[in-house]
């Protein structure tokens, strides 16, 4: 009965539109902004969307498997640690590269191109 | 084997890389070493060559055979063979290799021995194309041939070497890498017509029964003997193909453009006879009126442009585009005679420009230049040296016994039978040949001494011994040939019958106004 | 007294409410992130919509993931950020120009990005839905360390790989002489 | 974690044991090279030893999410060679510029850790995390020389977009994970065969996945158009790190595709070949187009391993198409490639070795006068690279270029997809020879001293050469491994 | 020694003189003096007259190894090429005896002769040696006994002739008018290379007798049309007999020595387009249009030679159109069928056209080389014996009875008229007037009026010594005999048995029936008056105008004719200019060739060449192109990334949108 009610909670279609808008979100921080670390900000928000959607699809998406909604929950602590791993690399290749180039202005490390 | 029991081709093929690698290991310092050495594994094959000639039985197909397993996976086995075609043209391939060898004694200082390397790895590349019987193995050869031509024009070249070995290697490599496509359908459509076994599905002679019973008609033919005719057809080289030739004769050591003359064009014409006609016989008399119409322009067109040519190599190259366009009109007339000219045009061609080149090279080392309004009188001031040009302009021009005039001829009387008015057309050359190469002569060698040539003193010498050692096998070859052209002949007779056989007779092209 | 089954007014159930109010909240918040000027302030709505994140994970169902979503994100990782901000701020750095000279055309490509996520959620039908399973902390742990013992050995070795990476990348060369 | 799962994972166990044992070496004895060095080749001799052993009982451990077979000890086994060569080549040129080589082996052995783990994947998220464990040390190594301004900014963009893809590419797992509600490979497979069979619905979502896996991979491996990182990144990076990353991370992707694509996507083949087609297109042409106006050698061997990408791809397609010689040539081409661009990379670091030597075509004018012997050896991997027989590369690209003729019997395109391989070989030609002509055929500008190479990089260019040429002359040698690897998968 | 080893012998031994003379000579002349340069070749020659002479008797007399069919000797195949096989083989049959005769003859004299012409030049091994590789190739020709043979000694003889004119090659115009001729000669010899094709492709075999009784055999359904085949091997004919168009060679050819000019361009290899056609007349009589082109060319030549010759001033080159004019006469009796008169035309010719060119060799030798009539005359009384022999060699030509000149003319008009070809024989009386002129014309400028002659040299004109002035004498024997002991009785005299088996095949395909009378008199007789008269009339005409011993030139009467009337001015100076046909040559060829050629060099170097790097430029431009997209920034490349997910993403979209 409580089912009946919560339409929009209990509906795999909200989480999943709700983390393809965060992913977008994230992916437009990346894009538009000129700061590494804001893009790094970005690329955890695109990561949660991720893991927002592997929850999701752990909660509503019935299985013969019982363990179905614990296994998704298990990948998304996985992915949380592998973010983590990321966060660190890239935050220290970000100082490596600020203190050669004072900046952390992105569009200013271009001296490579053609 | 032979009745020897040696396995002469391996030898043949192989021994100048032994040379090679010997070559590495000479003192750097003292070029002569390197250059001895290599000129006594040139001889050595040469003599190794001749010892082939002397135990080959003419007339009775490939002999010397020898087959080892190399890559089982894909039905591809190190397997050679020679039969009268190929020995003749190993022959040509050694003889010229140790006199470009011993031409390249004085001209070449720099480097001598990454030089000499070169050559012999080049020699090796060359008579493993004239004896492979393996698709496989002969593209292996095939390319082989281009990397050290492409170090011998571009590191000891003229002054804008880079441009013209960069196009020499380009042209020929696009050429090569769609005959390789082709190589692989053919033998893709072998083996899934011997259900997905790749047993010998590279194997020149299966793959040739396996054209006979009309498996590589159809357009599948008309596409891979388009590729193949490409890849030979830049080789040769024919009308549109040919604008490498030139600036690669201009820029390439006088060694260089001997072998390059001598031997490299004659691959693209002994392709097309071992490879291209007999797989795919109905596509070949498909593409026949088109590279006929092309070898015609190519005789008459290079004539008519070498008139007007200022460098002295230059000539030469146009000349042998012109020369070279009998040989393709010769094959594709799948006439006897015309394919016994082509292929004696052949071996005549390789002789006669080669020496022509080494007679381009004596003058150019001593006087630099090579552009004909600079020269005039070398007849009285270098008289040996005007003799040798006039012997071997005339063997050019095709003059009767010497050897020029038989190929020449053969080929013509052959298309005539097949194609009139091709062999109408073609026959005209002989008065542009005569007009471009007296011209030349006249210029060169008759008239008052230059005053350019003047200028030299006593620089401008007559022909040195080393020198004159070079032509003396060219010429007497010439005249052997001219008069007892049988020799030969008589060898390549058992290959043109195979090839014909399965090209097939078939009723000639009526380009002509009758019949 | 028992609180009315739905919301007098709206007609919604509480769940509704409160994921409505989550994901209001999580996307404003991603959304200040994404344009926020200065960015310790965009550092500040980050942690706001991880909070908001976990918890629309306990709506969903999985309370484990909503503790480490805290845990992890805004405990260790957003602290991280900052730390990261703290040392790459100098006074030199323009704060005017926030946006890349191609802000439109991103904008504009990940409005189609999303759209098209939205679309073909919208248009896929899911295999059969069911009502929130609910993922306990016992399922959790048997399976994590039943079937994902590999992946969770494998994340032990990336982070460790990442520590040692990071620390040779960050660390300041002394000994060896400054950098120019 | 019975004992066959450990026995099965023995290499990738040992692969964390020799790093840390490198580190731990390096904390005994600190700066000390020769100590962190034989710490790992010895460490990578075990981990070889028992690759080989553990390659023949071909089970399955953790409960399926890692399985090892032929494919997986053939490409562990390439790895561990990628790694001991690139080992190899670094300390000269690393030792130059007073950067540790310690960590720098024990990064590189956790990177070639996560490639062996891509090679055993057997689950999605496995797969992912061993991506991961590849990809991250990348980014560090990318980034090694910390004070030149060129290696981070090559870092900070490989990392950005790294990580901008693989946040793509999970979330393609996820949809995936969605759509078959598991993560086991050929449960997935399975799955998938149901749905193309027609009983489950074909559904955009699934077409959605689809979509960010192959753009997730197209990136790793560096196709067009997702090829952008790959010249900084590699002009950036010191030179060895560069030989590296042109390879190991390289053929990791490629094991990424083989694993998912050729494993669990199989069913679907009909519907990405095309997309497949189109990318080995663009990157062969692109590739080759953009090397042939460059004046940095390193950048042109970054665009020309974007071509070569273009020609494993066609091999990729090949094999999609119904063609196993497609997957064979794929390895074949895949192990060749690597021996001759390590080679080449080798060569241009021993010439870099001092600082401030530029990796422009100015610094090989006259090579061969000054260093004979590295001229010739750059001649023969150049050579290669073109495809000009009797070298590894002609081989592999003749295997390709086989395996489409074949697969054209199926599907027309394909045949164009063999020419087209062939023109852009003969495209590449020229700026392959020209990097030929500046050795041989230009004298030196700037009389440079010439450096003596250490002992360690003369064996790793002997290893590469010895490979090159065997693997061109008798390719016999590997080509039954070769086989017998595809069959695993196919 | 049996005839199957001399024959071989006969062009064996010259080749090995050329050989010999060519290696040592140099040596030779510069160590042990000139005569020991000399001795070899020059007795070559003389031997090869003797052998010659042995064969010729038994071969004329079809006694036995000759038979009326001739013997056959063969070396050794030469081109054994499947189904076609050459052999290297002789035929001597009464034609060639008839050949062997006048090339031996006089190659022997003009051997000797040239040693004392070529005394003072410091090359003359070398003239030996190109000497005796012309006799060589002449020999080749005429004895081989297959087309290919023949067209092997076609090719050599241009060569000799080449390096004989062009001589003195340091002279520019001699080596100018060496490449002319060589080339020239090779226009016709792709004709004749053509009919070799032809013949084989018609009979399968090279071999003259087979292949002409197979042509003859198989008639109308041979491949390639006789009429055709027949023109073809006329085509090199006429290059190497300088008929019309192709005749512009020959005066040119003049810058050679003299005795280069007697020898070749007068006696031996201008014949050698008569020989072949004579020799292939069962094909040309099979094939009568042939004929009569044969014939229309051949008058058309001796007319046109004729009127050029008038005006010339240079000796040699008076008789050099003399020559052509002669061969345009032998050419039209075989075009009219009268084979025996050509040959018999050809001996004759042979022997006085080279006793008037040794003539004018010692003329020319006597006033120091000056060869410019204008500046000669009164010299009959200084050089006695060269103006005796020139006398008798003029009145030959001319055709006065009972000289040679006379008998071989008169047989090729009457069988011309016999033969129903009255065109052909009155235009060959108006040339047997103009020949009996201009050759007048030559005597009185030379030898009578007053001397013109360089004061510098006059003085010491002398003489020349024995060896040219003996060859003079033992030229003007046959001169004044041959047509007596050859050509009596009128119509059936020696050589017309001895050549009749050659010939008799043609005859019964012409089966000509002979008009007997004409004006109710015995035809011979009408025919005989007729030429005669003619000849008096020229000879008449010539002395009037040019005088007699010391008689001055009317020179003024002279230029009175020529500066007559608006067409006789056209006229005078049309001949004088050789009618233009150079400059045409020269406009055709070279100048309209030479743009051809420049025009094709640069459609090479920019058209097909600029192609091949266009593309090479094409793709480099768009590598360059491609390589702006690498901007260097990230975002950009982020962007890229993004737009390839959305498309790649739309597409797969797309194909799962629609039904599987």
């Amino acid at each position: 009965m409580l089912s009946a009610l919560n339409l929009v909670s209990q509906n795999l279609n909200a989480y999943l539109i709700l983390s393809g808008l965060l992913f977008s979100i994230g992916a437009f921080g990346f894009l538009a902004r000129r700061n590494a670390i804001s893009m790094l900000m970005s690329i955890e928000l695109m990561l949660n969307a991720v893991n927002l959607a592997f929850v999701a699809f752990g909660a509503f998406v019935s299985s013969a498997d019982p363990s179905h909604a614990a296994q998704a929950s298990d990948i998304a602590l996985i992915v949380m640690a592998a973010a983590a791993a990321e966060a660190t690399v890239g935050l220290a290749i970000v100082i490596a590269i600020y203190r050669n180039r004072k900046t952390p202005l992105v569009d200013e490390y271009d001296a490579m191109k053609r | 084997m032979t009745a020897s029991g040696l396995p002469l081709i391996t030898i043949v093929t192989f021994l100048p890389l032994v040379g090679a690698i010997a070559v590495a290991f000479t003192n750097g310092a003292k070029p002569n070493q390197a250059r001895y050495v290599a000129l006594g594994f040139a001889l050595v094959a040469w003599v190794v060559s001749l010892l082939m000639l002397g135990g080959f039985v003419t007339a009775s197909g490939t002999q010397f055979r020898e087959t080892y397993q190399w890559i089982p996976a894909f039905g591809i086995n190190y397997s050679v063979g020679a039969d009268g075609l190929s020995l003749v043209l190993v022959v040509l391939t050694t003889t010229l290799s140790w006199i470009s060898i011993l031409a390249s004694f004085s001209p070449i200082q720099n480097r001598v021995k990454e030089y000499m390397v070169s050559f012999l790895v080049l020699e090796v590349g060359m008579t493993g194309v004239f004896v492979a019987q393996d698709l496989f193995l002969f593209y292996i050869f095939w390319e082989i041939v281009l990397v050290p031509m492409y170090l011998i024009i571009g590191i000891w070249g003229g002054k804008n070497r880079i441009y013209a070995t960069i196009k020499f290697v380009l042209y020929t490599l696009v050429g090569s890498l769609l005959m390789l496509v082709a190589i692989l359908a053919t033998a893709f459509i072998y083996q899934s017509g011997h259900n997905g076994s790749w047993q010998n599905a590279f194997d020149l002679g299966s793959l040739i029964a396996w054209a006979q019973q009309g498996h590589f008609n159809g357009s599948f033919g008309i596409l891979a003997f388009g590729a193949f005719a490409l890849a030979f057809a830049i080789k040769v080289p024919m009308f549109p193909f040919h604008t490498w030739l030139p600036d690669a004769h201009v820029e390439a050591p006088t060694a260089g453009s001997v072998i390059l003359a001598g031997v490299l064009l004659k691959l693209g014409g002994y392709g097309f006879i071992r490879f291209a006609l007999p797989l795919f016989p109905e596509a070949a008399h498909w593409w026949a009126p088109l590279i006929i119409v092309l070898s015609l322009i190519g005789i008459i067109y290079g004539a008519i442009v070498a008139l007007v040519q200022p460098d002295l190599k230059k000539l030469v190259a146009y000349s042998s585009v012109s020369h070279m366009g009998f040989v393709t009109l010769g094959i594709f007339a799948f006439q006897q005679q015309a394919l016994q000219g082509a292929i004696l045009q052949m071996v005549n061609h390789g002789l006669i420009t080669g020496a022509l080149f080494l007679l381009v090279g004596v003058i150019y080392e001593r006087t630099h230049d090579r552009t004909i309004a600079k020269m005039g009188g070398l007849g009285s001031a270098t008289p040996v040296y005007a003799a040798a040009l006039g012997f071997f302009v005339f063997a050019s021009v095709g003059l009767p016994g010497l050897s020029g005039f038989v190929g020449e001829f053969l080929t013509l009387l052959g298309t005539f039978a097949a194609i009139p008015a091709a062999a109408v057309v073609a026959t005209f050359v002989m008065i542009f040949s005569a007009g471009y190469l007296l011209w030349m002569l006249q210029r060169v060698a008759f008239g008052e001494l230059s005053e350019f040539l003047r200028g030299l003193g006593d620089h401008l010498t007559d022909m040195k011994p080393v020198e004159a050692m070079t032509l003396v096998p060219l010429g007497a070859l010439v005249v052997v040939l001219g008069l007892f052209p049988g020799l030969i002949l008589g060898l390549i007779s058992g290959s043109v019958n195979a090839t014909l056989a399965a090209v097939g007779q078939a009723a000639p092209i009526a380009l002509g106004l009758w019949r | 007294m028992t609180q009315p089954d739905t919301i007098p007014l709206l007609g919604l159930g509480w769940n509704d409410l409160l994921f409505l109010a989550f994901a209001a909240v999580m996307v404003v918040a991603a959304l200040a992130v994404v344009l926020q000027r200065d960015i310790i302030r965009a550092g500040g709505a980050m942690i706001i919509a991880f909070a908001a994140l976990a918890g629309l994970y306990v709506i969903a169902g999985s309370p484990v993931v909503a503790g480490a979503q805290v845990l992890v994100y805004i405990g260790a990782i957003s602290v991280l950020v900052l730390f990261a901000i703290m040392l790459t701020q100098t006074k030199a750095a323009p704060r005017a120009l926030v946006f890349q000279t191609q802000a439109v055309p991103a904008a504009i490509a990940t409005a189609i990005l999303a759209l098209l996520i939205v679309a073909s959620v919208l248009t896929t039908d899911w295999p059969k839905q069911v009502a929130t399973q609910v993922a306990d902390a016992r399922s959790v742990a048997t399976t994590l360390f039943g079937q994902f013992t590999l992946p969770f050995e494998v994340v032990s070795v990336l982070l460790l790989a990442a520590v040692v990476g990071g620390v040779f990348l960050a660390k300041r060369e002394r000994d060896r002489g400054e950098a120019d | 974690m019975t004992f066959s799962d450990t026995s099965a994972m023995a290499p990738f166990i040992a692969a964390v044991l020799v790093s840390a044992a490198v580190i731990l070496v390096d904390l005994v004895w600190p700066g000390r090279k020769t100590a962190a060095l034989t710490a790992t080749f010895v460490g990578l001799a075990i981990v070889a030893a028992l690759t080989v052993a553990v390659g023949q009982s071909g089970t399955t451990a953790f409960g399926g999410s890692y399985r090892v077979d032929a494919l997986t000890t053939f490409l562990d086994l390439l790895f561990v060679a990628i790694a001991a060569l690139t080992a190899a080549f670094a300390p000269d040129y690393l030792g130059e510029r007073g950067l540790p080589v310690a960590e720098f082996n024990a990064v590189l052995v956790f990177a070639m850790a996560g490639a062996m783990l891509i090679a055993g994947a057997a689950d999605l998220i496995v797969l992912f995390l061993g991506l991961e464990l590849m990809v991250l040390p990348g980014y560090l190594l990318a980034g090694y020389h910390k004070t030149d301004g060129f290696s981070t900014e090559g870092a900070i963009k490989y990392f950005l977009l790294g990580s901008f893809s693989s946040a793509i590419f999970l979330f393609g797992i996820a949809f995936m994970y969605g759509m078959t509600g598991t993560t086991r490979i050929d449960a997935v497979a399975a799955n998938l065969t149901a749905v193309v069979a027609g009983t489950a619905p074909f559904s955009p979502g699934l077409g959605l996945g689809l979509a960010f896996l192959m753009t997730g991979v197209a990136f790793k491996i560096a196709a067009v158009p997702f090829h952008y990182w790959t010249p900084d990144a590699y002009q950036g990076s010191p030179t060895p790190v560069t030989g590296y990353l042109s390879v190991g991370p390289k053929v990791g992707a490629f094991a990424v595709i083989i694993r998912l694509f050729a494993g669990a996507l199989l069913p679907m083949a009909a519907q990405w070949n095309i997309a497949v087609m189109v990318l080995a297109a663009l990157t062969m042409t692109l590739g080759n187009l953009v090397a042939l106006t460059q004046d940095n050698v390193k950048r042109t061997l970054a665009y020309s391993s974007i071509a070569h990408t273009g020609y494993m791809l066609v091999g990729f397609a090949a094999f999609a198409a119904g063609q196993i010689q497609g997957l064979e040539g794929l390895l074949y081409y895949g192990a060749a490639y690597a021996f001759m661009n390590l080679g080449a990379f080798a060569v241009i670091g021993a010439i870099q070795r001092k600082t401030g030597v530029t990796s422009n075509l100015s610094t090989f004018a006259g090579l061969v006068r000054r260093e004979p012997a590295l001229a010739w050896l750059m001649f023969l991997f150049l050579l290669s690279l073109t495809g000009i027989p009797p070298t590894a590369g002609f081989f592999g690209k003749f295997y390709i270029i086989t395996a489409a003729v074949q697969a054209g019997k199926t599907d027309a395109w394909l045949y164009v997809l063999a020419v087209l391989a062939v023109l852009n070989a003969a495209a590449a030609a020229f700026y392959y020879l020209r990097i030929v002509v500046y050795m041989f055929m230009r004298d030196p500008d700037t009389e440079t001293s010439v450096a003596a190479h250490g002992r360690l990089v003369w064996t790793g260019l002997a290893v590469t050469t010895v490979m090159t040429i065997v693997l061109g002359l008798f390719p016999g040698v590997l080509l039954d491994a070769v086989a017998t690897a595809a069959k695993a998968i196919g | 020694m049996p005839y199957a080893t001399l024959i071989p012998l006969i062009p064996l031994l010259p080749i090995l003189g050329f050989a010999f003379t060519a290696l040592f000579g140099r040596r030779l002349m510069l160590r042990h003096g000139r005569t020991a340069a000399e001795i070899v070749p020059v007795g070559i020659v003389i031997a090869v007259w003797v052998i010659a002479m042995i064969v010729v008797v038994p071969a004329l007399g079809h006694q036995d190894p000759f038979g009326t069919a001739g013997l056959d000797v063969k070396l050794w195949t030469w081109i054994p090429a499947g189904r076609l096989s050459v052999d290297l083989g002789f035929h001597v049959d009464a034609l060639t005896a008839a050949l062997l005769i006048v090339v031996t003859t006089i190659g022997m004299l003009v051997h000797v002769y040239s040693i004392g012409y070529m005394a003072h030049d410091k090359a003359t091994w070398r003239f030996f040696a190109y000497l005796n590789l012309f006799m060589f190739s002449m020999l080749l020709l005429v004895l081989a006994n297959n087309w290919l043979l023949v067209f092997a000694g076609w090719e050599l003889v241009g060569l000799s002739s080449y390096s004989l004119i062009g001589f003195w090659y340091h002279k520019r115009s001699a080596a100018l008018a060496a490449k002319k001729a060589f080339i020239v000669n090779r226009v016709g010899d792709v004709g004749f290379a053509l009919g070799i094709m032809a013949i084989f492709v018609n009979t399968g075999t090279l071999n003259i007798q087979e292949s002409l009784a197979k042509l003859v055999e198989q008639g109308a359904h041979n491949t390639v049309p006789l009429t055709i085949v027949a023109l073809l091997v006329f085509c090199g004919a006429m290059g190497k007999s300088a008929q019309f168009p192709l005749h512009v060679w020959l005066p040119d050819a003049m810058e050679g020595p003299t005795p280069v000019s007697a020898l070749i361009h007068a006696a031996t290899m201008v014949n050698a387009g008569v020989y072949l056609v004579a020799r292939a007349n069962p094909l040309f009589s099979s094939a009568q249009d042939a004929m009569v082109v044969v014939a229309g060319i051949g008058i058309f030549t001796a007319i046109l030679a004729a009127s050029i010759a008038f005006t010339q001033t240079d000796i040699k080159r008076v008789l050099a159109f003399s020559t052509l004019s002669q061969l345009g006469y032998m050419f039209a009796a075989l075009g009219v069928g009268a084979y025996t008169a050509a040959i018999f035309h050809l001996m004759s010719h042979g022997f006085f056209k080279g006793l008037l060119f040794l003539d004018s060799g010692s003329v020319i030798h006597s006033v120091d080389g000056e060869q410019d009539m204008n500046r000669m005359g009164g010299l009959w009384k200084k050089i006695p014996i060269t103006h005796a022999t020139m006398l008798i060699g003029t009145i030959a030509i001319a055709g006065i009875p009972p000289l040679a000149g006379f008998f071989s003319k008169d047989e090729i008009l009457g069988e011309a008229f016999k033969a129903g070809f009255t065109w052909v024989w009155l235009i060959g009386v108006v040339v047997a007037v103009m020949t009996a002129f201009y050759m007048w014309r030559l005597m009185g400028k030379t030898f009578y009026g007053e001397s013109r002659v360089d004061p510098a040299v006059a003085p010491h004109v002398h003489e020349s010594a024995w060896q040219m002035t003996l060859p003079l004498v033992l030229l003007a024997i046959p001169s004044i005999f041959l047509g007596m002991a050859v050509g009596l009785p009128l119509g059936n005299g020696l050589l017309v048995g001895w050549l009749k088996p050659v010939f008799e095949q043609s005859e019964q395909i012409l089966a000509r029936t002979p008009v007997d009378t004409l004006f109710g008199l015995p035809v011979d007789t009408v025919l005989i008056g007729i030429s005669v008269a003619a000849a008096l009339a020229g000879l008449i005409s010539g002395l009037y105008l040019f005088g007699w011993g010391s008689r001055k030139v009317k020179q003024d009467t002279v230029d009175a004719i020529a500066g007559g009337s608006g067409a006789s001015r056209f006229l005078y100076r049309g001949s004088l200019n050789k009618w233009w046909f150079d400059e045409i040559n020269d406009l055709l060829f070279i100048r309209i060739g030479g743009a051809v050629a420049a025009f094709l060099w640069w459609f090479d170097r920019t058209i097909v060449d600029g192609t091949v790097n266009g593309v090479g430029t094409v793709v480099r431009d768009a590598g360059g192109g491609l390589r702006q997209i690498q901007t260097g920034r990230v975002q950009n490349y982020a962007l890229g990334i993004a737009i390839g997910l959305i498309v790649m993403a739309g597409s797969f979209l797309l194909i799962v949108g629609q039904p599987r």
